[in-house]
């Protein structure tokens, strides 16, 4: 055994969502929700309470017509790696009991239903309602529960769930690493369920760290951006786009501030 | 009558029907509670409106609104023992009444508040120390327990407990340490009143409620705990006066009152100018900085900067300056307003880094969230105060509470 | 009225039939009798209560949480192991994607058990009654986790070159089947908890190591050096 | 020592607290705290999905003609997701929403789980369970009684699709039986395949070779709202965005405008002008490919027929569509029509296209001459990059088949929808045309028996109200839906066929596609309730009719006919699950045409041209009528497809409906969009409650207010106000077809509505 715990060799599984690219089919939605066994009610138009890992925005420059411009913006769980790099992410560190953690290994929060009793202080902490909480019981009706998948865990009423980057697929990948004697994986080994469902390949997943994944290359990109960077919560989510806008409206800012310089400063910081 | 021997003597109490009837009207509004805090327990929290936007809400900010105006049993505590203002204890038995009721409320409030009523030990048993919720939990726990051992000196006055010498011993000996236990809770509250201000305070990932530097610590937290030591007498003082008003008599002395008002308004004044710094670096450094002006949050038609305005002016430099006054103070109609007010201003700021804390959207694109309570919200968090009123009923007929009631009101 | 005293209560309650009209002080004697005869016996009923919880918790609680079941067919580890090339893993073996197959299905036994092959009448009982008619044996899984937890089987044997035996005990050499004991109100095997109801004490040599949360993460203390994060073992 | 009713009371107190103090010294406690907790965490209620080994199975997608391949992942056999199959030619892994909700038909609580008889009243919901022999005998006794009353024609079947060995089969059935009504639904295909076949002489289904192409002028079709193969166009779009210009031509800004290269708004149903307008440009500054209009064309200068009649060219009836005239038109500004066609011409490889949206409603054969006219300017027909008539791969090679008497009688009766017929010579299929001809008949329905598979005419086709009517006159249906769809639940008899997951089925060339690509579609699991194979259900009735029907069934069950359909092929097929046909003509060959002259016509001489104006055959511009007292409805209701929401006879899963957004259904009201500007006029604001009235009908809706919608227009999507299904669909928001009715294009009959006139009021 003796597999210490190395944080050298540490990942940090991120993601490249490249806007221009994304249609807002919805695919990634609902792969999600299969791989997931994410549940659904009779009434799921009331986005507040309906349980979506990853949520498609839809967002507009605001002129009229016929200068409309329409953005799709996929909103995963952004796996921040918060202040510091130290995965003191804004939910991590306020979870009473526990249930969320951050994985050194691969830099992916979890979240963990057993664990969790419901109190909802991590929604209150994350600015980017990726935390979902059970309002209800699930039920799948009909014959349903049989597309259940054993590889990730139904979760009861009463506790808050979020994406896990498909962590079962990261598990499931060791595994095969394990029985193959050896340590890593390949890039293609672990992907999440939406990266795989876009039809238009405009979700790329891998190791930011790692300088032969895509990833890597793609963050790097001058039209790249994160959600909400000025609040620090380092996100390991990065979005593509060569519409200003669109990069603009991925953060707050005061009327004179330039984006770029903006994101210049605060990374400097990090 | 037959309750006779359980009343205080010297004292002269409303007939048992009278109190019956008031008694009856209060728990019939506990049994509405405790019919929603079942349904919400059966049911789980789908009962309530509350969503992943609003995932704090109503009863978050009952909480603490109850947590900071229940302040007024740990700061007479603390004037009473460790300061020495001796005349205080003339009003501190129902401080300490008035914290055991908030407190035990909050608790209940929590434990409805949670999806998973049944892991709820999770919080002290896997507790994550970095969360402020888990110091809140076990401060607020024991602080509850410390006040329970303070009220039940008060408890074994009864008289017909009173009676049993055992009983008699164990009151007599409790309050000879009272002041060691006040002085505990003084500790606690510092903490989990402290605590409460960071559970907002330390949201990063939320320019309203967020702060930096000092700020966040100790400033916040020192707010959080000054602003409830400022207005919990002003709350004692409040239901004081109601009680008095209902029972028609006099129940403390207006010097006594006085005094106690008179540090709360200087408590409010100093409060004030300090949550008045914070709001300036805050609106002119911190929020610019996340990329928002001041108006940015307060652009929606329910949290308006009137809202702003209403917390640090009108229910902050307002009753405070009134309270300083010697002729404020003594304008009975002026105290009251003023009591009233900085309740008011408690439970507003309380209700600013709870609702509003949620409502503002973060994202650009994102328009405001807008909550309203389900009627079991409303319910549950009406149970305390129908509880708070049999508590203290019961309490004012059966205990000595106020020690000069005898004589302020004399027995033909 | 509430109150921690029993006396108090029975005052108010007797109260009724002794005053009807207002009176100052309500006569004492009313409290005095049995507070006088009462001490040893209030002691005595005490600790009546006392004695009879520490047994009932610690004799009668056991009992009544777990319920008892016996294993479908009392499988024979060790003549099964005398014949197989590869031990444990010739039936409890990893599939092409790492993942572990467990307990084995009917399709491995078959290919010996297509009839009987002894007048054991285990044996018999399991050819007619799950062989022949293609159904699967029930087997009740001593070592079954909650569906929240994914335990890695390969990280632990291959990964880390760990023996079966380490946590599932000797049950290889086993001749009988054990009571499979399933707690009533969580559906946990007992084996997860551990035997000892009260968690002190270590199991015996042989005997499986119980496999609730903090045993997983104390061995993973001592050997990797810190207990692991939350997804490592979770799903 | 006496024990009265107050030492009870002590005793019993010292008793209780002594048991509680002693507790707290066992594990009873703080086990039951822990095993509490736990047991929240394994709640019998919350389902435990059983574990096992994780396999694959490769099959093909039939919720939409798509046909891209699917991979599902299994469990023990048990399928727990869909996901793309990479292998695929068509959609090379990518898949649409719906296809990876699959599942939830197959498991879903819409399923009908055995054969049913209708107890009560048509759509009450009563209904029997029957066994398949007695439901299959009914059906089978019904249309024997019909086929002695001599009226074999009066029993029709309405199909999804016509090509691939199960419409076939159907189709032979309905030979052998002696009726000539065999209705396929409509699609944009229809409208597409007959200028096609007017302008080359071929049959066949019209391949835009995207992959190649380099600038796509797009006439409002969904190339990314679920146009053809969704997966194809997904997978298309993210690997060749950059070398591409997609210019998209419709009324909103749709989810294909919003990722084009550019978005121009049009007014609805003037794209035919745009087109025309477009041509002009070209012609007029010479930039169309002269070798191929003048070697290979006809028709583009006048000309003068056999009995010296002169006639006007293309290039003459273009030349009155200036600039400045379809501008007024269509709405959009003179410049950017002009540098449009410049644009166009200029690309190495365009491709004009029409059919809005899904590509659901046909349109107008105006107007997809007009666009394939587009394509012949720039010479890009039958070539990479261009487009082209796929034949059908021809592999289905039966036994003729024999027919009795009572058979032949009934085949030679015209057809009920009028199709073929001499007013519209060369459309195949009018089922739009169906409940106007059965509301308008004397005395009895002319339909007497209908049976329905892969289709559900009650909730796509147009004008709701009129085909309910319809229906109400037929006095048999049957379907064979595996789902309870509106159809179905207004059927007799419902047969329910398998699921698509549950059936083995051929499935035909992706539309659009320019491959020849037949997909086989192999069950992935068996069936999971009472179902029969569609083809089997009409094997099986064929062999209870017997004679001469039964005669043309040799074969025992639908896998044996697909068999020998597929005969040398049928293991290649089933190993690899598809078979690919390379479509590769030759250049010279290319350009070789079935038509009279030989050549591309662009001046269809095979078009019936009694109906048009000055008797001309040519791709005139008529705007597409819209139905409604301008005075009475001041705005124009236009219909939006979307990729989240299926609007054709499969309905959504509800994973689907959980992907809708707030702004277009919330809770049970469809939202209706609005231009901020129009709504202005209105007094309307967001999220009020509004009636909305058209000719054909009236719904309640909420306003959202979009930009990207012009002024004057609202929109409502297709694919919600379904009535059947289960509660995750049912009653929510509005039936699209419910507020239009079909406008019959004059030429070809088939529905070219795509707008009605619309007033708003305030609710």
């Amino acid at each position: 055994m003796k597999e210490k715990n190395n944080h050298k060799h540490a990942k940090r599984y991120g993601m490249v969502i490249d806007l221009d690219k994304c249609t807002g089919c919805g695919s990634c939605m609902v792969g999600c929700y299969s791989e997931n066994n994410v549940p659904f009610k009779t009434d799921e138009t009331n986005k507040l309470d309906s349980i979506n890992w990853i949520q498609v925005y839809k967002i507009t420059n605001g002129k009229p017509f016929p200068n409309t411009e329409v953005c799709y913006l996929p909103m995963p769980c952004m796996q921040c790696d918060g202040v510091g790099k130290h995965g003191h992410s804004p939910c991590v560190s306020v979870c009473p009991a526990v249930a969320t953690d951050y994985d050194y290994e691969t830099g992916i929060v979890s979240q963990i239903y057993t664990r969790c009793f419901g109190c909802r202080y991590c929604m209150a902490a994350c600015p980017y309602h990726a935390r979902k909480f059970n309002w209800w019981d699930p039920v799948w009706p009909a014959d349903m529960e049989k597309y259940l998948s054993p590889n990730v865990s139904p979760r009861m009423r009463g506790v808050v769930e979020k994406c896990s980057f498909c962590f079962h697929r990261y598990q499931l990948a060791r595994d095969k690493a394990y029985y193959e004697k050896r340590e890593e994986l390949k890039e293609n080994e672990y992907q999440t369920a939406c990266a795989e469902a876009c039809p238009t390949g405009a979700i790329t997943f891998g190791d930011l760290n790692n300088k032969s994944h895509a990833v890597y290359k793609l963050k790097n990109s001058p039209n790249a951006f994160r959600l909400l960077e000025r609040l620090k919560t380092n996100p390991k989510v990065y979005y593509l786009s060569n519409k200003r806008w669109v990069r603009r409206a991925g953060d707050n800012y005061l009327a004179h501030e330039e984006p770029a310089k903006i994101k210049q400063k605060v990374n400097q910081h990090h | 009558m037959k309750e006779t021997p359980l009343i205080p003597a010297g004292v002269k109490r409303c007939s048992t029907w009278q109190f019956s009837l008031w008694m009856t009207a209060a728990t019939a509004v506990l049994a509405w509670g405790v019919y929603a805090m079942i349904l919400i327990w059966w049911k789980g929290l789908n009962q309530t409106n509350m969503n992943d936007a609003y995932g704090f809400a109503l009863w978050i900010w009952a909480d603490l609104a109850i947590i900071a105006i229940g302040g007024g049993a740990f700061f007479s505590g603390f004037l009473t023992y460790i300061i020495g203002k001796k005349e205080l204890k003339n009003i501190i038995n129902f401080a300490v009444i008035i914290g055991f009721i908030c407190y035990s409320c909050a608790l209940l409030i929590l434990a409805i508040d949670i999806g998973q009523p049944l892991r709820g030990w999770f919080i002290f048993w896997h507790a994550n120390v970095h969360s402020m919720l888990t110091e809140v939990a076990f401060c607020l726990s024991c602080y509850f327990a410390v006040l329970t051992i303070e009220f039940i000196p008060l408890i074994l006055e009864n008289p017909k407990l009173n009676k049993k010498p055992f009983l008699h011993h164990l009151s007599h000996n409790m309050h000879g340490i009272m002041a060691i236990f006040a002085a505990t809770g003084v500790f606690l509250s510092f903490f989990h009143q402290g605590s409460l201000g960071g559970v907002a305070g330390v949201l990063y990932g939320r320019p309203f409620a967020f702060r930096e530097h000092i700020f966040i610590w100790p400033w916040t937290f020192f707010l959080f705990t000054w602003s409830a030591a400022a207005c919990g007498p002003c709350f004692t003082i409040l239901v004081t006066w109601i009680t008095e008003k209902i029972t028609r008599k006099k129940l403390v002395k207006q010097s006594v009152i006085q005094l106690f008002a008179k540090i709360s308004g200087w408590m409010i004044i100093t409060y004030i100018i300090a949550k008045t710094i914070d709001t300036v670096y805050w609106a002119f450094v911190t929020a610019p900085g996340m990329g928002f002006t001041l108006m940015d949050f307060y652009a929606s038609p329910t949290y308006n900067i009137g809202i702003l305005f209403a917390e640090i002016v009108l229910c902050g430099f307002i009753p405070g300056l009134i309270l300083i006054t010697k002729r404020g103070r003594e304008n009975s109609f002026l105290l009251m307003t003023a009591v009233i007010l900085a309740v008011i201003g408690v439970c507003l700021n309380r209700w600013v880094m709870v609702l509003q804390v949620m409502a503002v959207p973060v994202f650009s694109f994102n328009d405001w969230y807008t909550y309203w309570p389900s009627w079991q919200e409303v319910a549950t968090t009406v149970l305390p105060v129908a509880y708070g009123i049999i508590v203290i009923s019961l309490a004012h007929r059966y205990l000595p509470v106020f020690p000069q009631e005898k004589e302020l009101n004399p027995i033909d | 009225m509430s109150s921690t005293d029993p006396n108090q209560t029975v005052s108010t309650e007797a109260a009724p039939e002794t005053a009807p009209t207002p009176v100052d002080h309500e006569p004492e004697t009313n409290d005095s009798p049995p507070s006088k005869s009462s001490g040893w016996a209030v002691f005595l009923f005490f600790m009546i209560g006392f004695v009879g919880s520490i047994l009932s918790g610690w004799i009668l609680f056991p009992e009544l949480l777990y319920s008892k079941k016996d294993q479908p067919i009392d499988f024979n580890h060790a003549v099964h192991l005398d014949m197989v090339s590869d031990e444990c893993n010739s039936c409890h073996y990893f599939r092409d994607d790492g993942s572990f197959a467990g307990m084995p299905d009917l399709s491995s036994c078959v290919d010996c058990h297509e009839e009987a092959q002894t007048d054991d009448p285990e044996e018999i009982k399991f050819v007619d009654e799950y062989v022949t008619p293609g159904i699967e044996v029930p087997w009740l899984n001593h070592s079954k986790q909650p569906d929240c937890v994914f335990f890695s089987h390969s990280a632990h044997v291959i990964g880390a070159d760990m023996s079966c035996e380490s946590c599932h005990g000797d049950i290889g050499t086993s001749e009988h089947t054990r009571v499979f004991e399933e707690n009533r109100l969580t559906g946990y095997s007992r084996d997860i908890w551990g035997h000892s109801i009260s968690r002190l004490g270590k199991p015996e040599a042989g005997e499986p190591l119980p496999m609730k949360m903090n045993d997983c993460a104390k061995c993973h203390k001592e050997e990797t050096g810190h207990k692991g994060a939350c997804f490592q073992c979770h799903k | 020592m006496k024990i009265d009713r107050r030492s009870f009371l002590t005793y019993g107190t010292a008793l209780v607290l002594g048991g509680a103090a002693g507790s707290m010294l066992t594990p009873a406690p703080w086990k039951l705290t822990d095993d509490v907790a736990i047991w929240t965490q394994n709640w019998p209620w919350t389902p435990v999905p059983e574990d096992g080994e994780i396999t694959y199975k490769q099959s093909v997608c039939t919720l939409c003609p798509g046909g891209c391949g699917i991979n599902v992942r299994l469990v023990n056999g048990r399928p727990i997701k869909i996901e793309g199959s990479k292998d695929h030619p068509a959609n090379k892994g990518s898949l649409c929403p719906m296809g990876i909700s699959g599942l939830q038909y197959l498991y879903g609580p819409s399923r009908v789980t055995s054969p049913l008889k209708r107890e009560g009243k048509r759509g009450e919901g009563k209904w029997k369970k029957v066994s398949w022999e007695e439901a299959l005998t009914a059906v089978a006794k019904k249309l024997a009684e019909l086929r002695e009353n001599g009226r074999p024609q009066s029993v029709a079947c309405i199909t999804g699709s016509d090509r691939g060995t199960i419409p076939n089969l159907i189709g032979r059935f309905l030979t052998a039986y002696g009726s000539p009504n065999y209705i396929r639904s409509a699609n944009a295909q229809d409208a597409i395949e007959q200028a096609i076949y007017l302008a080359q002489g071929k049959q066949g289904t019209p391949g835009f070779d995207i992959e190649k192409a380099d600038f796509i002028l797009s006439f409002g079709s969904g190339l990314l709202d679920g146009w053809g193969s969704p997966g194809r166009m997904f997978n298309l779009y993210g690997n060749q965005k950059p070398a591409k210009k997609i210019i998209q031509i419709e009324p909103r800004l749709s989810d294909t405008a919003a990722k084009a290269t550019q978005w121009i708004g049009i007014n609805p149903g003037t794209e035919g002008a745009l087109a025309l307008g477009i041509a002009h440009v070209i012609i007029k500054e010479s930039l169309y490919d002269r070798n191929f209009v003048e070697n290979y064309a006809f028709g583009f200068d006048d000309w003068t027929d056999d009995n010296g009649k002169a006639h006007d060219g293309f290039a003459k009836m273009a030349k009155k569509f200036a600039p400045e005239k379809v501008s007024r038109i269509t709405g959009i500004p003179k410049a950017e029509i002009v540098s449009l066609a410049r644009a166009f011409a200029r690309a190495s490889k365009p491709i004009a296209l029409n059919g809005r949206g899904h590509g659901s409603v046909p349109g107008s054969i105006d107007e997809s001459l007009a666009v394939q006219s587009l394509n012949a300017l720039v010479g890009n027909i039958n070539k990479p990059g261009g487009i082209s008539a796929m034949p059908d791969s021809n592999y289905a090679k039966w036994p003729e088949v024999n027919i009795d008497e009572i058979a032949s009688k009934g085949m030679q009766q015209p057809r009920i929808d009028g199709a073929g017929s001499e007013q519209f010579p060369n459309t195949r299929f009018l089922l739009n045309r169906l409940p106007e001809i059965i509301n308008s008949a004397q005395g009895e329905s002319p339909i007497q028996a209908l049976m329905v598979t892969d289709a559900n005419p009650l909730y796509t086709l147009p004008d709701t109200a009129a085909t309910k009517k319809a229906f109400d006159r037929i006095p048999f249906i049957v379907s064979f839906s595996p789902y309870m769809d509106e159809t179905a639940s207004h059927a007799d008899y419902i047969l329910p066929n398998h699921s698509y997951l549950e059936r083995l089925q051929d499935v035909p060339t992706s539309t659009g596609i320019s491959l020849q690509v037949t997909g086989l579609a192999k069950p992935v699991v068996k069936p999971l309730y009472d179902t029969k194979h569609v083809g089997d259900s009409f094997i099986h009735m064929a062999k209870a009719l017997g004679g001469f029907i039964e005669n043309a069934f040799p074969w025992d069950d639908y896998e044996a006919f697909l068999k020998e359909t597929l005969n040398d092929q049928w293991r290649k097929f089933k190993r690899k699950g598809v078979i690919e046909i390379e479509h590769n003509l030759p250049e010279p060959l290319a350009y070789t045409f079935n038509t009279v002259s030989g050549k591309f016509e662009f001046y269809p001489t095979a078009r019936n041209s009694a109906t048009q104006k000055e008797n001309s055959a040519l791709p005139s511009y008529t705007p597409v009528p819209i139905e409604g007292d301008v005075q009475r409805f001041k705005l124009v209701l236009i219909p939006y497809d979307s990729i989240r929401l299926a609007s054709g006879y499969m309905a959504n899963a509800p994973f689907m409906t959980k992907t809708v957004d707030d702004t277009v259904l919330k809770n049970q009201i469809g939202l209706l969009e609005i231009n901020p500007a129009t709504a202005k006029e209105l007094s309307l604001k967001e999220g009020d409650t509004a009636i909305l009235t058209t000719p054909k009908g009236k719904a309640t809706v909420k306003i959202h207010l979009y930009e990207g919608i012009m002024p004057g227009i609202i929109a409502m999507p297709r694919g919600l106000g379904h009535t059947a299904y289960s509660e995750y669909l049912a009653d929510k928001g509005t039936n699209f077809n419910e507020l239009i009715g079909p406008i019959e294009d004059p030429t070809s009959g088939l529905d070219m509505a795509w707008g009605i006139r619309a007033k708003l009021t305030r609710a």
